[in-house]
């Protein structure tokens, strides 16, 4: 275990490089005397080393379940890691409504729904509803802004039309159920719509859900992606900053 | 059982205050109507299965045909009637002329169609009959085993793949599952017709089918001998198809179904009308088969803070007891439905959770009561989400629920894995064990936290029923009272599925079946 | 709290037997005794610090010394103040010269020897108040955070390394945890001298040093005051070195110390009479500095069995608190300690783990009670073990300990990794605030097994304590009455460094401390 | 998700090969907008697909805690590994009693211990005690083995001194801390200090604690090694039908 530069890092059990990581996982082996080993194998094969096979339970005829922790030799040069994060500043939403009437002087349009088969309103709800969200108050609430909810369950194509038809600023597009990527595929699929019909600069578009982040949103040709535990100020404040620039150019 | 106090005058006042409710609904909104899947739930009675050489279920394309050169308002039953009296045909095959769209436009002599009326009506008596009998022998199977103990330990599979189901099914039930409930897939509520055949497909499920409901009871019931303990089997009746999936879960021997009087209107925004009528008549299919339904009050929590509107579960529980009565069911196969849902950051949380589930056990002593597992405050920390589970578990244990559906520490995010399944076993088995009897060692304070908020949930869940009764059930659901979501009574799927019947409406099966459960109504 | 029913009678007695039983291991084993630990502890109260040439701590080196050239049955400061007296050198010149083993064999003047011992004296006051005023400062420094919520937090850190542990103990006192741990070094109680200086090395923990102890206080003051809660800091004192360790500790400010009568007899083979003289000592300077002890009866629970064996550990608390009464220690900084270990496979395991920990709670009601958590019955599977340190959560929190050790899920592994305290911490603060009032909310039925099976370890808790007091607590533990291990009196490790005092003995600190502690003897 | 062939397998979530596991770990990261990212990365570079970070918590200040699932492409074909399994038949105390008293027709003599740092003796204990472990007597209760159990904290020294002044049949030692390699370092100078004195072959040694296993024990010079939760009639029934192999030879 030698100390590596402090821009490499390994992972981190009880000092410092040494590597330690816990994981779990079941085979399709049965349990017997030989599982133990095929577990640690599996684990070295995944490249760690002094591997401790803790658990090795039978959950089913021909499954065995293991839990390991071992050392794991993965370095990261953190300096290099190029992440693309959401720059702006985050407001309240008492300063967002003063910076929307001082800078922008007029409503900001967003209309937002969550859509194909996911049926999860919460989230939508959560940033666009009056009641907003761990006591942060919904886009509803603010002076500044006018909301259009459609819920859930409703096609791509009708919110875009709905977002053309009342001429919103923003599109939010809330995805929860991420089961076989059906969140990507219903994402690509409504941006491959807005391309399409040459609306890509016509709208700021913002994908949000619980397994949604700023890169994965923006590789998925988003402005902006907001996950887990999101503010309805954060948002705001986002779309606020995202009008100034534009306007600005 | 660990004793609450609370006013039991409400509780009787509440429960009249519910009859009123669902009396209403009765009166105004089932009486007299019948729907698509209704006619299509008939017709599979009477044995009707399979599909066109489109692919489409016959029973869809029966009712679709009706609808177009007949008159559906008197039922699917009558124009087969009428071309068994004009063509001489047996039911099977007058059905299928019905559905090439064939049928003959001679109107049928009165005697001729009295003739065939009885025949299908004989034909509902021997399939009732033949029902009636699958259900004998499974109770007789059923009781070969000794009887678990409660909570009885219910976990859901939920692969998409019917035959991966069964693996996971299988290892659930060796580690100690009672209850198997196969997911379906999601928006399988919405599909106006079941699906046919084995599957294996879906999101977050696969279909419910009939022959998926074969393949998973054949393979519990193998299970069942092999551990020398009754496997359960669950599915989700549901949505536009509730009382057709009704009739297959019965056929093939289902133990309990999530049957709602009110999710698909709220949850899925399935027309209100429809809804009613379909909740009614799957019902009594429920009764006569002696399933034990459940409720989804549980869902009402994930879209309103579990502590402000806990009454609207209680609230809901009332009415679809009361709407149950109305379609014959018996308290014993009530599995009304509750959440422990809390937010686990608030002080106390827990003896908020203890007193919900006692008040619910107390006032449906009788229902097997279905509690449902903290989701909406899960969190991507499996190690800590466990926790919220072993004290779901432990609140379960200690008011003695029936129906316990077991918490998945990956609840927030994925469809459980082999693994988490197992675990979540190793969890509840554990906290069964090692609580077993604490409930029986204490009593709850008169002053405490508990009996307040009993007494408080108790008392708002009256006061809206009042509320409800006035505007009426419709109404109530409008503004918005359960789940926080409004739904109106002429918008919704399925809508264009319900009519009033006509005054020659003609079906043996309803008839049977109002007759054979005798509901309060 | 949550009332329990037991037999106060049966209390008080037993209460009795303990003053007997340790009153005549006092009278046998203690008074009148010195050992090599007493004596270094003795010089280091006087400011006797560092290391000779050889790298041996100075204070061993004068013991040693003293023990070839001279007569240490009266004390390492006769010898000292005979040096003094006879060369006119200072204390610390004295000290040194008789750490080189150069001091003179001429006997001292009866006057200058009276003198130097005066010097002593004096000295010897001088340094207590410096100690007190320590102490008081250290008091003041706490009275200015608010206090704590009991139970408390406790969290240990054990990397080997004391910077890492430093970087740990941050961590987990910005997770919450109201009190570290710094965890030794395996066989550390062994080793017949306390390390110096900071370590960076060690099996399951890094040594208990003077610098160590600096290190750490400074780093948990300093997150004190960034918190605003005060942050205890505990190590432990157990060992050939007891008495040492605890001035030491005493000096740098920790807040407890583990420290009990039997253990290193018990679980490290340390000679008997050796270890009763220690911790008599160690615990008159843990009496003055008003530093808790804690004692470590939760370890009997691992080599016998936790359900047949509970009341041993009841006895061994009787034992325990009236050792501290003679060494002068208040029942307010008495941290007996007791332990969640029954197997979790045994039915309503919770149940009587909670029923042992209220009685010890109710017995014990002013002492800051130390509650482990399960080690033993804890497994390779983190997600389960978990569960057992949320049940153990719940019984502390239920029958509010004082001071509560956090489970690891990783127990059965290793050390804990950062993430395993951490996830710890998640577990205890769930449950404490999900919690939090139940226990006043509940009431224990007369007839609950909870109350006889108090009833029950009590009973033969008593009954053990009078077999005890026939035998004599020596005869008692060679057979094998405490965790089912058998110790003689005359075996065992440090049994060269007891000794009687003769009549000369000279030790103005012993004084002092037999003077300000004032115990039951 | 293809079907490999049956003896090829990959680790099991909720399909045949879907390949998913979980972990977790911390690295040594400011908590924050890039923290998550970092996470994924390692995850990744660990050969992991479709990252899911399910967890990212502050647990000290520049310390990260990650909960990660993903899909793992580690295929292990199974009939090619070759696990060293201890070949014994497992007979209970009374039987391994009567076969002893028949087939061997004196008494076999044991000596344990735990040695070197290591203090936990309930391991050791459990296999010889008369209180056995889990309902399972201990040697001591067998009629036909004779138990010399020395406890902890001996030297390995002291351990062969005595296994030889009694003239034992086998040595059992037990290791427990297992803290950087110990006990592989503690087993490793017992079997070389044995084998120095040229009695390799003259004791049956075996080797158990909570993290060994057979293979780990046969690598480090023992005969056999036992893991958790052994049964005292497992390790007699081994000791049994080694003693009648060397009977035989
Ligand atoms: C509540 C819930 C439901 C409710 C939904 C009610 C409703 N009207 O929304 C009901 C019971 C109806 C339901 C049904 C189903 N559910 Co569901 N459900 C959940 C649950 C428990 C909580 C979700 C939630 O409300 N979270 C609270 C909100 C506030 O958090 P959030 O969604 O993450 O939103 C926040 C951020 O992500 C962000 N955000 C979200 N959207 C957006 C959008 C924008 C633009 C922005 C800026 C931000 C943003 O801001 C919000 C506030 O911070 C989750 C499990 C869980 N604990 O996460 C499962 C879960 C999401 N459901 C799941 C499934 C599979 C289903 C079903 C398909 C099950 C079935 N087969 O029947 C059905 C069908 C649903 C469908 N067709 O989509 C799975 C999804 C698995 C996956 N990863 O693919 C989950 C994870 C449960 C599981 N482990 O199986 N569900
Ligand atoms: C009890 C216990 C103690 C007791 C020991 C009492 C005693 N006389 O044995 C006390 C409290 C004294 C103690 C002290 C310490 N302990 Co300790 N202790 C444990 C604990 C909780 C249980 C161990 C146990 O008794 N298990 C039950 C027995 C029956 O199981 P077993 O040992 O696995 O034995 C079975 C098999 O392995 C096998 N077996 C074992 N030996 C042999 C030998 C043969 C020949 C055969 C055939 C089979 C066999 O058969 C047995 C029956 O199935 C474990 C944690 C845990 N849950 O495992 C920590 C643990 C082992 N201890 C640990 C540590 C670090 C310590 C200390 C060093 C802590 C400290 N710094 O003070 C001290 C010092 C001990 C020392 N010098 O070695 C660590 C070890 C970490 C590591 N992997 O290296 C553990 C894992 C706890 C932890 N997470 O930190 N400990
Ligand atoms: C009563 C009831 N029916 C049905 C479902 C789910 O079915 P679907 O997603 O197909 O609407 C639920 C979900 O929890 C439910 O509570
Ligand atoms: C009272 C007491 N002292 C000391 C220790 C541990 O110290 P050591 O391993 O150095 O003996 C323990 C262990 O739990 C204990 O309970």
């Amino acid at each position: 275990m030698t100390q590596l530069f402090s821009n490499l890092i390994k992972a981190y059990g009880d000092r410092r490089d040494d590597g330690v990581i816990q994981l779990s996982f079941t085979l399709p082996v049965e349990y017997g005397q030989k599982a133990k080993q095929i577990g640690k194998i599996f684990a070295e094969k995944l490249g760690l080393r002094e591997v401790n096979v803790t658990a090795v339970e039978k959950v089913g005829d021909g499954f065995t379940m293991f839990v390991v922790y071992g050392h794991c030799d993965v370095v990261l040069d953190v300096d290099k890691i190029d992440i693309p994060v959401v720059e702006f500043t985050i407001y309240s939403r008492e300063e967002v409504d003063t910076l929307i009437g001082k800078n922008i002087g007029r409503k900001i349009k967003v209309v937002g729904a969550c859509t194909g088969f996911d049926a999860h309103t919460v989230g939508i709800d959560a940033i666009l509803n009056m009641k907003g969200f761990a006591g942060d108050y919904g886009l509803e609430r603010y002076r500044w802004f006018e909301v259009y909810n459609l819920g859930a369950q409703i096609t791509n194509e009708k919110l875009i039309e709905k977002a053309l038809s009342v001429g919103a600023d923003a599109i939010l597009l809330s995805q929860v159920v991420t089961q076989r990527n059906i969140h990507k595929e219903n994402s690509l699929d409504f941006v491959k719509r807005i391309e399409e019909k040459g609306l890509r600069n016509r709208f700021i578009l913002i994908l949000g859900g619980p397994r949604i982040d700023h890169p994965l949103a923006v590789s998925l040709g988003f402005d902006a992606g907001f996950g887990a535990g999101t503010k309805p100020s954060e948002v705001a404040s986002y779309i606020y900053s995202r009008m100034l620039e534009l306007k600005d150019r | 059982m660990l004793k609450i106090r609370y006013d039991r005058k409400i509780v009787a006042d509440s429960r009249e205050y519910a009859a009123k409710i669902a009396g209403d609904i009765y009166n105004r909104f089932i009486r007299g109507f019948s729907t698509d899947s209704i006619e299509r739930t008939t017709l599979r009675f009477l044995g009707v299965e399979g599909a066109t050489s489109l692919g489409q279920p016959k029973v869809n394309s029966v009712v679709e045909k009706v609808k177009k050169n007949s008159d559906i308002s008197l039922g699917v039953l009558l124009a087969v009637a009428r071309e068994m009296a004009v063509s001489g045909a047996d039911f099977q095959s007058a059905v299928n002329i019905v559905s090439d769209g064939t049928l003959s436009s001679i109107p049928p002599s009165r005697e001729a169609l009295e003739k065939a009326k009885n025949n299908i009506k004989r034909l509902a008596v021997l399939k009732y009959e033949e029902l009636a009998g699958k259900r004998r022998k499974r109770e007789e199977f059923k009781k070969s085993f000794q009887p678990q103990k409660t909570p009885l330990r219910y976990l859901i599979v939920a692969t998409g793949n019917i035959y991966d189901d069964v693996i996971q099914a299988r290892a659930a039930a060796e580690a100690g599952a009672d209850i198997i409930a196969v997911i379906r897939s999601t928006a399988q509520s919405l599909l106006d017709y079941v699906p046919e055949g084995a599957t294996t497909e879906g999101y977050g499920g696969t279909y419910a089918t009939q022959e998926n409901f074969r393949i998973m009871r054949e393979a519990l019931d193998d299970v069942s001998k092999k551990l020398g303990r009754y496997i359960y089997l669950t599915n989700y009746s549901s949505g536009l198809c509730m009382p057709e999936i009704a009739f297959l879960g019965a056929f093939e021997g289902l133990d309990v179904l999530l049957n709602d009087a009110m999710y698909g209107i709220l949850f899925r925004d399935i027309n209100m009308k429809r809804t009613f009528c379909d909740q009614f008549f799957s019902r009594m299919i429920c009764a006569v088969s002696r399933i034990i339904i459940n409720t989804g009050e549980d869902n009402y929590l994930t879209t309103s803070d579990a502590v402000e509107r806990a009454h609207t579960v209680l609230t809901s529980l009332f009415i679809n007891e009361a709407f149950a009565k109305i379609a014959g069911m018996k308290p014993e196969y009530m599995g009304l439905g509750h959440a422990f849902e809390i937010n686990p950051q608030i002080e106390d949380s827990f003896s908020l959770e203890l007193s919900q589930a006692l008040l619910i056990r107390h006032i449906f002593p009788k229902s097997p009561i279905k509690y449902m597992p903290p989701t909406k405050h899960m969190t991507g920390d499996p190690f800590y989400s466990n926790l919220l589970d072993a004290m779901f578990n432990l609140a379960s244990k200690m008011s003695n629920q029936h129906i316990h559906l077991l918490g998945m520490m990956t609840e927030a995010m994925h469809n459980p894995l082999i693994m988490d399944r197992y675990e979540s076993l190793k969890n509840v088995n554990y906290i069964f064990n090692a609580a077993s009897s604490l409930a029986s060692q204490i009593q709850i304070r008169k002053d405490s936290l508990i009996n307040r908020r009993a007494q408080e949930v108790l008392s708002k869940a009256y006061e809206l029923l009042q509320k409800v009764q006035k505007e009426g059930l419709d109404n109530a659901i409008s503004n918005g009272e359960f789940a926080d979501i409004k739904r109106y009574s002429d918008s919704g799927k399925g809508v264009e599925g319900v009519y009033k019947k006509g005054k020659e409406y003609f079906n043996p099966v309803f008839d049977i079946l109002l007759e054979k459960t005798g509901g309060e109504r």
